[in-house]
């Protein structure tokens, strides 16, 4: 097939799957944090609320766009459109899987491979600053600035951590390409334990990872480290004067940029689509049977109803799951659904990581912050990268 | 395949180096005048790359390297002396600091 | 394609370069700069120096141009005053400035000629391998002496910048 | 790994003297923070032994010359000289800073491990064979001085000298890197030796336009670092606003090296074209020495006047570079090594006069200091007659030699009005003298105060050094001489 054609098509695709998720992300979000917080959550549109953010984005569309007389124009319209642009572009380098077959094309299952990947991500993250720092500043208004410089402030410190993190993986994978990553950490020890870079020898990255993660709510801005919009002091940051779809570009780049960050720690330290254990040992029956552990989950309490719509939906939860595990059986598709499963359930679970973190902990102080970042999280990251370059010196 | 004559990108060079001589020398905000450095410093580093590519080498883009990282501590540094200027005479216009004189 | 590419970027770095010196609003100037920035990144990327491309963005968008639009943040830098160096400074300086453009320019075109011209993907000895390869077997004295250079920068800013005592 | 750019033993000896300054500066940063606020002048004396231990190291690799790092430096009898000269001025500087960085911000002991390695950029810079190398010494040098500048961050004065410091030298910077890109694109390679080697041979040389053109965009450069002419203008400010030791390290250590580098790329890289720049020179040694020392004539300020008189000093030197020989170059030497002495002595005593916040600084606070402080006076006239160019001080040797080899080279109007310029000179010193010794001290004058050990140690061997330049000039012109003609062979 064509080139430029395939590529269309899965930009298409990929577009259209990241968008969704975005939206639905939130949806999981609010309905998790309920939980943690026993509550219901998105109740009312829809069953379950799952039409809730449907619902939120007509509500964000045709909202009036107010544009406050007191704002820099230029900078206060660019920034948004700077924010969500930019944290949608680094999915373009993540690969979902291997190499497939679909319809006699062959074709990789990621837009492009780089071989500057993991610098293209680093640097889009550092650019992406610019549209907190700039909507803080072009809102002429004092909570703002205050919250787009402590923006600025973090995430130039994360992000030292962050890439220092990033390095060490990178030392035994030995390329900057992120497909040619994921194929580095490819392999079973003993035959059993995968060869991620978490577990890999000789340097076990399971510090870097932490540190990865830590510097990554640093760099999202959330929860313990949503000082940026921190509503109690800072009204609500650098969007306090943002409305309408100025501000659901805000929050989707926010969503966007957790969405693609998961994604990097699935790539670099989670063996990106690889399974967690060979496929002797039955790994490509796993989501068959997680699928069907959910939809016959799902199926009981539709026939044992705790609330009376649940009777009508939760049924049809089930045999869509049901249906979805037979789906995962076909020898056909597996080629490409498997590495896509286990791609999704890494990053899925890193999601959930965030949103759980986000209903449990509380917010740092300013100081607290930067004293961590500096004074904790750097020395720990610059000794683990040397660490690991011994290491692999030695032994590799 | 016919490409772009290498020229272009030194012209190119060449024309944002002036802009930066220009932005120093006209402008009065010391960090506008900054700035106008690093544009300097920019240009050097395009004519660099062309070069390096004239050669077919990677020595250039060597050089390049070191520019960018020379650039990122001047920053940090002038950054950090326009701090300190700020912060004793609480403005930005350089003709406002001269206190050295006869 | 090429020239196509080359003169959009190139009128881009232009365009943003003038916008630089001549704007009188520090952020103006500072957000043109990264214009100018990410541009050439792109005709470093035709000029197949693709590890200089992206330490072009992460340096100097990611953390220079960053730590410069955190000052004027912080330092509320408003418009620069009218007037700025005197006239006869502007009326002399702008042409000679042009004409010394077009000197260098002319030293150029006799210098290089015109068949020499750049097709991206003819070299491809810019990927961080060869940039690595190179600073760690031939440049090792520089990339271990630059060292020294940050470490007095960190201290400066330091020193410079650090927490009043009073 | 091939094996062969794993330095060898050699490499490292070459390079011993930058490593055991970098390597002192680090343990003293280390250190600062362990030190108590009133104990932070330790790290002062250990830097202090650090740059003994460094001029130990300098003895030891020059036993080892030749090339290191595939050529990006070379330790020869020119690199030597220089690196004695610039760690001297260091230890010189901190000795005398050791009680006025005290007196004046005496929370932060950093400015001693930021002039260590300040020392460190001088020294690479004077072994550099590679633009890579001098480019990152010379930035190195400029960066930590620019900080040492504006080191006492609540005064407006040496903030502003900070700043003033900071931006010329940066806006000159990018004139190097410039012309670096020229003459990289214009011979392909960094390296001096190399670069020499291609402009010679007419048939593969670059066309000559373009080789002027890089050189003449480095000079541009290494003329703002020197403070040569039209790029004179920033050196007054930033030397009247520095801190007075600072001063006194700036106008003799990042000057020299920037002066090693300026004759090692002229002489080295640029030799075969010396008929383009020689012209160019000329006219540049002229301007300078003629602006600093009619500008010197009306200064009432002393920092400043000894500012416009490093301007002019530094014309003096630019004659010998203009002479474009041997003895040109060894003239070079042995004025940069006698004018650090003679300069930092002066400093040494305008510190000390100046006292708590450098405010008496005016030459009406020199009134009757002869009277006051006779020592320091008499000293004062040591290194005032010197810079005047008296017989018996080193001075007079330096400028001898200087338009020895102008003659050499017969540069016979240059030198005339080089001699015209000295007497100009004269004047202004004489003011000072005169001040010194015959006016009555202004109303409300303090009483003398006693010289601390560290400026009176810096005073005495200065002018010790100063005096026994001046009788046995041939102690350092032989090392002088035998370093120029190193620096040419091919």
């Amino acid at each position: 097939m064509n080139f430029y054609l395939l590529t269309v098509l899965k930009t298409a695709v990929v577009a259209a799957a990241l968008l969704t998720t975005l939206a639905y992300l939130q949806w999981i979000e609010r309905k998790v944090i309920a939980h943690i917080q026993i509550r219901m959550g998105p109740y009312r549109v829809g069953p379950h609320g799952l039409l809730q953010p449907l619902a939120d984005v007509i509500k964000l569309l045709t909202k009036e766009d107010l544009i406050p007389a007191h704002v820099n124009k230029f900078f206060y319209m660019l920034a948004p459109f700077l924010a969500v642009s930019l944290a949608l572009i680094s999915i373009a380098v993540i690969p979902f899987g291997p190499e497939i077959e679909i319809g006699g094309t062959r074709t990789w299952m990621q837009l492009t491979d780089l071989n500057i990947g993991i610098l293209f991500l680093l640097a889009i993250s550092s650019v992406s600053v610019y549209g907190i720092a700039l909507g803080g500043w072009a809102s002429n208004n004092k909570y703002s600035l205050l919250g787009s410089l402590r923006s600025a402030a973090q995430m130039i410190s994360y992000e030292l951590p962050l890439g220092l993190a990033l390095a060490a993986p990178l030392l035994m994978a030995g390329t900057l390409s992120l497909r040619e990553i994921v194929y580095a950490q490819s392999g079973y020890w003993f035959g059993m334990i995968p060869k991620w870079a978490v577990f890999q020898m000789p340097a076990p990255q399971v510090i870097g990872f932490l540190i990865f993660l830590i510097a990554a709510f640093a760099e999202t801005n959330r929860l313990p480290f949503d000082l940026p919009e921190a509503e109690n002091e800072l009204v609500a940051g650098f969007h306090t004067e943002y409305s309408s779809m100025k501000f659901a570009s805000f929050f989707m780049a926010e969503y966007a940029n957790m969405v693609t960050i998961t994604a990097v720690a699935t790539t670099v330290f989670l063996g990106g689509w690889m399974a967690p254990f060979p496929a002797e040992y039955g790994s490509r029956l796993v989501p068959t049977a997680v699928l069907g552990l959910a939809g016959a989950l799902a199926l009981y309490h539709g026939f044992h109803p705790l609330r009376p719509r649940d009777r009508r939906t939760l049924p049809v939860v089930g045999v869509v799951f049901l249906v979805l595990a037979g789906v995962f059986l076909l020898p056909a598709v597996q080629s490409w659904l498997l590495p896509l499963f286990w791609f999704l359930a890494k990053t899925g679970a890193l999601l959930f990581l965030f949103i759980w973190v986000r209903g449990t902990l509380p917010r740092f102080r300013y100081d607290q912050l930067m004293r961590f970042g500096w004074k904790f999280l750097f020395p720990v990251a610059v000794v683990n990268l040397f660490a690991t370059a011994l290491l692999v010196a030695l032994f590799g | 395949m016919a490409g772009v004559p290498l020229a272009w990108y030194l012209i190119l060079s060449a024309i944002l180096f002036a802009l930066g001589i220009a932005g120093f020398l006209f402008r009065r905000n010391l960090i506008t005048m900054f700035m106008s450095i690093e544009l300097m410093l920019n240009a050097v580093n395009l004519s660099f790359v062309a070069f390096s590519y004239k050669f077919g080498r990677v020595d250039g883009q060597i050089f390049t390297f070191f520019v960018m990282v020379v650039a990122a501590a001047e920053a940090a540094v002038g950054l950090a002396i326009i701090l300190a200027v700020f912060r004793t005479r609480k403005t930005l216009a350089v003709d406002e600091i001269d206190s050295l004189k006869y | 394609m090429d020239t196509f590419l080359f003169l959009i970027f190139a009128a881009i770095a232009v365009g943003c370069g003038v916008i630089v010196v001549s704007q009188r609003h520090p952020i103006h100037s500072a957000i043109s700069l990264i214009g100018v920035m990410g541009s050439l990144a792109v005709l470093y990327l035709l000029l197949g120096a693709e590890f200089i491309a992206a330490t072009q963005v992460l340096v100097y968008a990611g953390a220079v141009m960053v730590l410069f639009l955190f000052v004027i943040m912080l330092l509320n830098a408003g418009v620069e005053p009218p007037g700025g160096k005197s006239w006869p400074v502007r009326l002399l300086g702008i042409p000679l400035l042009v004409v010394l453009l077009g000197v260098v320019s002319f030293l150029i075109r006799g210098w290089i000629p015109v068949k020499e011209t750049v097709v991206f993907g003819s070299f491809t000895g810019g990927g961080p391998r060869d940039v690595g390869g190179a600073l760690f077997t031939e440049y090792l004295l520089p990339f271990e002496i630059v060292s020294v250079l940050i470490l007095v920068a960190i201290l400066g800013a330091v020193v410079l910048g650090g927490k009043e005592i009073d | 790994m091939p094996a062969d750019f794993i330095p060898s033993t050699q490499d490292l000896l070459r390079l011993l003297p930058e490593a055991v300054l970098v390597a002192a500066g680090t343990i003293g940063l280390v250190l600062e923070p362990l030190l108590r606020d009133s104990r932070k002048r330790v790290t002062g004396v250990f830097s202090l032994a650090g740059l003994i231990v460094a001029l130990w190291a300098v003895v030891v690799s020059r036993a080892y010359p030749g090339t290191a790092f595939r050529n990006m430096i070379v330790v020869d009898g020119f690199a030597t000289f220089f690196r004695t000269l610039v760690i001297a001025v260091g230890i010189l500087t901190v000795i005398l800073s050791l009680h006025y960085i005290q007196r004046e911000r005496p929370e932060s002991g950093e400015f001693y491990p930021l002039l260590v390695f300040s020392v460190a950029g001088q020294c690479l810079m004077a072994v550099g064979n590679e633009l890579i190398v001098i480019f990152i010494g010379l930035e190195i040098s400029s960066i930590a001085s620019y900080i040492l500048a504006g080191y006492l961050r609540d005064d407006p004065r040496s903030n502003e000298s900070g700043l003033k410091y900071f931006l010329l030298g940066s806006f000159a910077t990018a004139f190097f890197l410039y012309g670096v890109a020229w003459i990289y694109g214009a011979t392909g390679t960094t390296n001096l030796r190399e670069i020499g080697d291609i402009i010679a041979k007419p048939e593969i040389r670059p066309p000559l336009v373009i080789v002027g053109t890089s050189a003449a965009l480095m000079l541009v450069g290494l003329a703002f670092k020197v403070a040569a002419a039209p790029f004179q203008i920033w050196a007054a400010d930033v030397y009247q606003g520095a801190p007075a030791p600072v001063t006194a390290f700036l106008a003799a250590g990042p000057k020299a090296a920037a002066f090693a580098v300026m004759v090692r790329i002229l002489m080295v890289a640029f030799d075969p074209i010396g008929a383009a720049w020689e012209p160019l020179l000329w006219i540049v040694a002229l301007a300078t020495m003629t602006i600093g020392n009619f500008a010197a004539l009306v200064q009432d300020n002393i920092k400043r006047l000894l500012a416009y008189s490093s301007i002019a000093h530094a014309g003096y030197v630019l004659v010998a570079v203009t002479a474009h020989s041997d003895a040109g170059s060894a003239a070079v030497m042995f004025y940069l090594a006698a004018y650090a002495f003679m300069n930092v002595g002066a400093f040494a005593v305008v510190t000390h006069v100046a006292r708590a916040g450098e405010r008496r600084l005016s030459l009406s606070d020199f009134a009757g200091l002869a009277r006051r402080e006779p020592a320091v006076a008499g000293l004062f006239t040591i290194f005032l007659l010197s810079l005047i160019g008296i017989p018996l001080t080193g001075g007079f040797f330096g400028k001898f030699y200087i338009f020895k080899a102008a003659l050499e080279s017969r540069l016979y109007l240059l030198t005339i009005l080089g001699l015209l310029n000295s007497a100009v000179a004269a004047y202004y010193y004489l003011r000072v003298l005169v001040a010194m010794y015959f006016h009555e001290p202004a109303a409300g004058t303090v009483e003398a105060m006693p010289v601390t050990p560290g400026v009176s140690f810096v005073l005495w061997f200065s002018a010790g050094a100063t005096l026994l330049l001046g009788i046995f000039p041939t102690l350092v012109l032989q090392f002088a001489d035998q370093g120029a003609s190193l620096a040419l062979v091919r």
